[in-house]
């Protein structure tokens, strides 16, 4: 009974199977065409560079969770990294004060865009110019070196598990406890539903916002962070790709625009598939000409095969 | 060319060999014309054995995308790749871990600090430095400048610019009054001009990192301001248009200076001589494409409408390249192409 | 003020715009003023083509967006200046083969997002990505200049004015006009604000989104196309800066992100505000890392002054 | 029961209320005292419902003073205080998280349901709650609220305000909950507020239906115009009383009066009986004719409506073979779920009115805005929404106004029929009066009505009654022979019943 009532639950977290199978199929057809990647190291260097695109979707899902969109968060990871690369490495006080600073930041800017009822998508591509033109007064040229200990952190081979796996495996489980299990994760997935339902349970919508956007914050700062030991550098121009990238990540994973609808686990394998279907064409022979379509191609199958399942539910 | 001799330098084959272009962004005119040239050597050198096989993957312009690319071609087990990167800095992890597995890594245009990488590298301080004192000799060291920038954050953006400062520090009479972003493009450095214009004084020369002469051109012309000193860089349309202004009565006179797309070519064959265990300089120094107004009709023969004017070069050529960085030699001379690509 | 402003949610836009000219003006002496406001408002003009569509489409309700406005840009001015080959013979081609890229991709689009049930941020994302795709594929056989009749009206004035600027002045009262008085526009507006109760209504909501996707592509591939006479040819990265910029005049000039409400009058004020940000920072000689925090900086502002009710 | 009432539970003071610049509330006294109902009728806008928010803590008077349990209260109260005190409300427009599920919902009203096993308690307790309530719910505790008909959502909110967990439920405002309700739901939720009296919880409870209060309330309240206009116990009054007091008599009840009954009407809608559910009842409408429908809510009467709806032409797919809906000419539907399915929220009064005609009124695709405006002004004076001018923004209006909206909206299209889905929930009584004159009125004129309603009264309007149960029409009632213990037998049958019938 609690087991049945248990995989119920899991059902109902929208289209989660997808995802995940639309993920294993990749894996699948690269495997097939590069054996080598099946293997502990094999993944760990086809995977790797998920880590900053998990917590791009993760801090994406959560402005999402609103009922918002942040277009700003590729240039805020840019900015991390520079930060990173510089202060954090020369002045670890100054650096870590620097972090906190932009996780606040975020929190300020949901304050404000609920203060004043203001539309997140253009706040946030404002935002998004802000952290860039920080990111280039940081860092006027790329260069810059990544703290040893972050570096070591993104070069670590744990047991069992390859690294990029198991960092999405900790996130996702993470982000799922906190708001899809959590008690105060249900009031926050509340305001993107029903914002005066959740004010009318007595809750300050202010409060909320500024927790999911201080979450987008600090998921932001991890992702920066996870950029940066793998590139053991800083440049302003390196995140850039993360907003679109992100964005598609959370719907892949069977969020919605509208109406606080989200999966933490769904934007992980988002993540994933995302960065598979950059990498997949690096095992296809797509002609160059060719690649960006095939890119959109494939971000076109998988949503589709999304659309007809529910067809067939309904 | 004669015809290839894969093992002339360094005497092993390297027919059973598979060269890889990692290119960060296929999304300009520049681009295009480099990848074209990349087929043009390595077509050449699978049709002649040379190498067995090629591949050309591009990332949409992020570094980790190209990062994870790189990635699976180590998976892959190329023997060489060559990369175009996306971030000077944030591809050095997966280049590492690519040399890590003995391969041989060639980055060229935009370069990668990796120290383990071979680079094929333009000096784009000097670049800036040859424009300042191009425009400083022919204002008589004295006027107003302004300065058509590229990508902001970018090092190719940030060495030009250097140099070009370093380049006018030498000429107090000669002033910077203004500078836009252009972006490597031409409708956005004719917007940004444009808007600028109105509020500058009279401009004498216009500083450019390439692919922007044109818009600027437009963007003066459309103010009806005196078309100034442009310098040009290597696109089809910036060419015709000096052509056009020198043809005029009263004549114009410029010069343009480039890195040629042709360098993706000049790459291949330094990856393919590392394989072949020729001795290779770390830093291969390229010459910048300088195109003088004698020179002018013939390059525009060879660059077709809308095109990128280079060269393609061959194996020979790059050894001779090759030869005169490691004696301190001068560079052989660009050849001009004599057909269209 | 406040209330008269509130019900002309365009104000805000044209007010912020006037006033970085008039600073811009005073910090050179008003060097170069109204030369400086017609440079603007002849660079705004593309912006607000492209706006029109995105307008149309943010109009039709929550999530609809078009992203592929870059790819079908760029592929739009690629076939028209392919197929004119540069000559005023081979205008008309040109310019159908344009416009039926738009409408191509208007279709495509559709397809994605009605046939297909695709969300439209991602199903765009993705079909822009195959049109620059196409346009690339496109650029290595064909480039040509632009029809010089062409070159000729985008770089026409009148009064001192841009002529496609004053050409699009008109179109876009136009859109305001249809977006009041027509079945068409009444029915956007209606579905924008509660889609099931315009089904309930009778409206024709299908027909109605559709026509606003093939409207946005249409609208791109125009912006596209004198683009590329503007600036004396098609260029692959022509359209990058049309992508998120669309987005912000749009909600800049007024228009209601959750849809329902547009207000064709504030592009031109958004637009002609981004450019004259840039003029400014450009005048005043900020460096690059200050100017873009400067211009987010505004574009916050702006929104907070104007858009912001009292909590 | 205790004649001479204690120390009232909340007492409120000189409450007023504006915004902008109409007067919501003119300085309203109201007292409830423990373990009593209080009954608040009144006309629609009469101020009710904004009333009850500053009551509840989710609005702030201008002026006025709140006292709960003897305690001045004015300083500080908002819900969260209110919830502390044990003072609960059920929203009209529901207070619901349609992303989150049915115990979720019940987490957003309870901070104390948190920490380790919050989710199991949670489940526990609505499905305690609802259990109490509506017997019979069949609500899965882990259904996304979203995925349920309003009726049940209905249930949800109603049986999350009396819930308990730390603090003990006090009083429970109940804004009309019962227009969403059909009658047995609603007869569960006032058998429960019985009990709930009993065990010294206080109630406020507003409803159109005045049945309802007079059988229910201890003591009634009628608000007309922001100001109480009369406070009395509930036994003594009667329905007519009522309405007179709220000051809003606008013709007299005459139960079936002047309908059509020859069936002689050209056909507006007809599907045949499907034999393999085992129904006997083909549905058939004419013109002149307003059938309608009954039976529990949520047995299959809504989705028959947009049935008949897509068959008329507009959108969604028309089903085809056995048991498909035919429709000859047009058809216009009018939802009670105003906030769903029914208001355009930017605009005004106006547009919302001429919406579904408009393309009847464009020539060549221009509306004539002049005209358009006309017409909306007549439609507004001929039902008498209560707005300055057909400029108000509708979300301005009462409830209830916005409702007479719709169905101006309707009336307006002259469709040849219209299809109503319980339109006047939440519409008053004087008012609905009004309407079924123009209801009878439009049929005399040859219009066809379908009308389901959740309100067994609204069926005496009807020349005919189909009831539902579990999709299927159970029976087919002539107005002559219709009384509610047939509708309500029908209600319940079960396919079992159909076959012993036969016949
Ligand atoms: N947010 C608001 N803005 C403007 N006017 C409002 C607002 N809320 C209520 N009103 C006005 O206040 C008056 C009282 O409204 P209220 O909703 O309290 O009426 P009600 O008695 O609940 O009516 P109903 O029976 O229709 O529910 C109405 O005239 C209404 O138009
Ligand atoms: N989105 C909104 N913004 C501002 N005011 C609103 C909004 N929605 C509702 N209101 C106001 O809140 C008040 C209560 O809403 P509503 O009329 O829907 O509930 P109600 O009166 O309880 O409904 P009913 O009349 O069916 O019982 C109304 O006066 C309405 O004007
Ligand atoms: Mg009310
Ligand atoms: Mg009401």
């Amino acid at each position: 009974m609690a087991a049945e009532a248990r995989a119920r639950r899991l059902a109902l977290r929208p289209g989660l199977a997808l995802p995940a199978l639309a993920f294993l199929l990749m894996l699948g057809a690269i495997i097939a065409a590069e054996p080598r990647v099946a293997s502990y190291f094999g993944l760990t260097v086809l995977l790797g560079f998920a880590m900053p695109a998990i917590f791009a979707a993760l801090a994406q899902m959560a402005v999402i969770a609103a009922g918002d969109i942040d277009l700003g968060i590729g240039p805020f990871l840019s900015l991390v990294n520079c930060i990173a690369a510089t202060w954090l490495t020369d002045r670890p006080a100054a650096g870590l004060a620097a972090l906190a600073g932009l996780v606040a930041l975020y929190a300020a800017m949901g304050a404000l865009i609920h203060a004043r009822a203001l539309p997140a998508i253009v706040v946030t591509l404002g935002a998004s110019f802000v952290w860039l033109g920080l990111a280039i007064l940081v860092l006027p040229t790329p260069g810059g070196a990544a703290p040893a200990w972050l570096a070591a952190v993104a070069a670590w081979r744990p047991p069992l598990l390859p690294l990029p796996l198991l960092v999405g495996l900790l996130a996702g489980a993470a982000a799922e406890w906190l708001l899809m299990r959590g008690a105060y994760g249900v009031v926050l997935r509340g305001i993107g539903g029903n914002p005066r339902a959740v004010a009318r349970g007595g809750w300050s919508l202010l409060r909320a916002r500024m927790s999911l956007y201080a979450a987008a914050g600090l998921a932001g700062v991890l992702g920066g962070l996870a950029l940066t030991g793998l590139d053991t550098s800083g440049d302003a121009t390196v995140g850039g790709q993360y907003t679109l990238v992100s964005i598609a990540a959370v719907i892949v994973g069977g969020g919605e625009f509208t109406g606080g609808v989200v999966s933490p686990a769904g934007a992980v394998l988002g993540a994933f598939i995302m960065l598979l279907t950059g990498s997949l064409l690096s095992f296809l022979d797509v002609s160059t000409d060719w690649q960006l379509s095939a890119q959109g191609g494939i971000l076109i199958l998988v949503l589709a095969a999304r659309a007809l399942r529910r067809r067939g539910r309904a | 060319s004669g015809a290839a001799t894969p093992a002339r330098a360094g005497g092993r084959s390297t027919a059973q060999d598979g060269i890889a272009l990692s290119n960060s962004y296929a999304g300009n005119g520049w681009r295009q014309q480099m990848l074209k040239m990349w087929n043009g050597a390595a077509g050449y050198a699978t049709h002649h054995h040379i190498i067995a096989r090629t591949k050309v993957v591009n990332s949409n312009n992020s570094a980790t995308q190209q990062a994870s690319q790189i990635a699976d071609l180590t998976l892959q087990g190329w023997k060489a790749i060559v990369i175009d990167a996306a971030s000077p800095t944030a591809l050095n992890g997966v280049i590492a871990q690519a040399c890590a597995a003995h391969i041989v890594v060639v980055v060229f245009d935009s370069l990668a600090t990796a120290p383990c990488a071979y680079k094929v590298a333009y000096n784009y301080v000097s670049m800036g430095e040859m424009e300042a004192n191009y425009v400083a000799k022919r204002l008589g060291g004295k006027g107003n400048v302004l300065e058509v920038r590229g990508i902001a954050g970018t090092s190719v953006d940030h060495d030009i610019h250097e140099g070009i400062v370093k380049g006018f520090a030498k000429y107090p009479a000669i002033k910077l009054v203004g500078s836009v972003h252009g972006n490597w493009t031409q409708s956005i450095a004719q917007k940004e001009v444009a808007g600028l214009l109105p509020s500058l004084p009279p401009v004498q020369a216009v500083v450019t990192q390439g692919g922007d002469g044109y818009g600027t051109y437009a963007a003066f012309k459309a103010a009806g301001r005196p078309t100034p000193l442009i310098i040009m860089g290597n696109r089809q349309d910036e060419l015709a248009l000096w052509q056009k202004l020198a043809s005029a009565p009263g004549g114009y006179q410029t010069f343009s200076l480039s890195s040629a797309p042709g360098v993706s070519s000049i790459a291949f064959w330094v990856a393919q001589q590392i394989l072949a265990g020729a001795k290779v300089p770390h830093t291969v120094n390229v010459p910048l494409l300088v195109i003088r107004q004698n020179e002018l009709a013939a390059w525009l023969k060879a660059v077709p409408a809308g095109g990128v004017s280079t060269p393609l070069y061959s194996q020979k050529w790059t050894e001779e390249l090759i030869a005169a960085n490691l004696s301190g030699k001068a560079p052989p001379a660009s050849p001009i192409p004599t057909g269209m690509p | 003020m406040m209330r008269w402003a509130e019900r002309r949610p365009w104000v805000w836009s044209f007010l912020a715009a006037g006033l970085v000219w008039a600073l811009t003006s005073a910090s050179v002496g008003g060097q170069g003023a109204f030369a400086s406001l017609a440079v603007a408002l002849e660079f705004a003009t593309f912006a607000v083509i492209v706006g029109l569509g995105q307008m149309l489409v943010i109009t039709a309700g929550p999530g609809n967006i078009d992203l592929s406005i870059p790819g079908v840009m760029t592929l739009a001015a690629y076939l028209a200046t392919g197929l004119a080959k540069g000559t005023d013979g081979g205008l008309a081609a040109g310019l159908a083969a344009g416009l039926a890229v738009g409408l191509a991709a208007g279709l495509f689009n559709l397809l994605l997002i009605q046939g297909l049930a695709i969300p439209p941020m991602v199903g765009t994302l993705a079909a822009g990505f195959i049109f620059q795709s196409m346009a690339i594929a496109y650029s290595r056989h064909s480039h040509a200049k632009p029809a010089p009749a062409l070159v000729g009206f985008v770089n026409a004035h009148l009064l001192g004015l841009p002529l496609v600027t004053l050409v699009f002045v008109g179109v876009s009262a136009l859109v305001a006009q249809m977006l009041r008085r027509t079945v068409f526009g009444r029915s956007l507006l209606a579905i924008g604000q509660n889609r099931r109760a315009a089904r309930l209504a009778g409206l024709a909501v299908g027909a109605t989104v559709g026509l606003v996707y093939v409207l946005a592509g249409l609208c791109s591939a125009l912006a596209g196309i004198l683009l590329a006479a503007n600036s004396g040819g098609a260029a692959l990265n022509m359209g990058s800066d049309y992508l998120l910029s669309s987005i912000a005049v749009v909600v800049l000039g007024g228009t209601a992100i959750a849809g329902g409400q547009a207000v064709p009058a504030g592009l031109w004020g958004a637009a002609a505000l981004l450019d004259l940000i840039v003029t400014m920072l450009n005048v005043l000689h900020v460096g690059a890392g200050l100017r873009y925090v400067v211009t987010g900086l505004i574009i916050i502002a702006v929104l907070a002054l104007a858009r912001g009710r009292a909590p | 029961m205790n004649p001479q009432p204690a120390e009232a539970f909340a007492r409120l003071e000189g409450v007023a209320k504006s915004f902008g610049a109409v007067r919501a509330l003119a300085g309203v006294d109201l007292a409830v005292p423990p373990g009593r109902m209080l009954g608040l009728v009144g006309h629609n806008g009469a101020g009710k419902s904004t009333l009850m928010q500053i009551l509840a803590g989710a609005l702030a008077p201008d002026r006025g003073s709140i006292r709960i349990a003897g305690r001045d209260e004015t300083r500080g109260w908002d819900v969260r205080r209110a919830h502390g005190l044990g003072v609960r409300c059920v929203f009209q427009e529901l207070s619901l998280c349609p992303n989150l599920t049915v115990a979720e919902n019940a987490r957003i009203m309870h901070p104390a349901l948190s920490g380790w096993g919050w989710r199991r308690r949670a489940r526990a307790l609505m499905r305690a709650a609802l259990d109490a309530l509506f017997p019979g719910h069949g609500i899965d505790p882990d259904r996304q609220v979203g995925s349920l008909p309003v009726g049940q959502r209905q249930m949800v909110e109603t049986a999350r305000a009396f819930s308990e967990t730390d603090t003990a439920v006090r009083l429970v405002i109940l804004d009309e909950p019962t227009s969403s309700l059909d009658a047995a739901a609603a007869a569960n939720l006032l058998a429960y507020t019985e009990r709930a009296r009993a065990r010294g919880i206080a109630c406020v409870f507003i409803s159109h239906r005045l049945h309802e209060i007079l059988g229910h309330a201890d003591e009634v309240v009628v608000l007309r115009d922001g100001q109480v206009a009369s406070a009395s116990p509930a036994a003594g009054l009667s329905e007519a009383a009522l309405v007179e007091r709220m000051g809003e008599v606008r013709g007299e009840e005459e139960p079936g009066a002047t309908a059509a009954t020859s069936r002689s009407g050209a056909r507006r809608l007809s599907r045949p009986a499907r034999a393999s559910l085992g129904e006997r009842f083909g549905i058939d409408v004419r013109a002149g004719e307003v059938v309608g429908l009954s039976g529990l809510a949520g047995h299959g009467q809504r989705e028959f409506l947009l049935a008949a709806f897509a068959a008329a032409g507009h959108g969604g797919r028309a089903a085809h073979g056995e048991g498909a809906v035919a429709v000859h000419g047009s058809a216009a539907h009018v939802s009670g779920d105003r906030q769903n399915d029914g208001i355009f929220p930017l605009w005004s009064i106006g547009r919302n009115t001429t919406i579904g005609l408009i393309r009847r009124l464009a020539r060549a695709g221009i509306l004539p805005l002049r005209a358009e405006a006309a017409l909306a002004a007549r439609w507004r004076e001929a039902l008498s929404i209560r707005a300055p001018d057909i400029e108000t923004p509708i979300l301005s209006l009462s409830g209830g106004n916005q409702q007479k909206v719709l169905v101006a909206r309707a009336f307006a299209t002259e469709a040849d029929l219209i299809l109503f889905d319980d339109p006047l929930r939440g519409v008053d009584v004087g008012t609905k009066r009004e309407l079924y004159h123009h209801v009878r009125a439009a049929a005399a004129a040859g219009r066809a009505f379908l009308w389901y309603t959740t309100e067994n009264a609204e069926l005496v309007h009807c020349d005919r009654v189909y009831v539902f149960a579990r999709g299927v029409v159970t029976d087919q009632i002539p107005r002559a022979e219709l009384t509610e213990e047939r509708v309500i037998r029908a209600s319940f049958a079960t396919p079992a019943d159909l076959s012993r019938h036969g016949g």
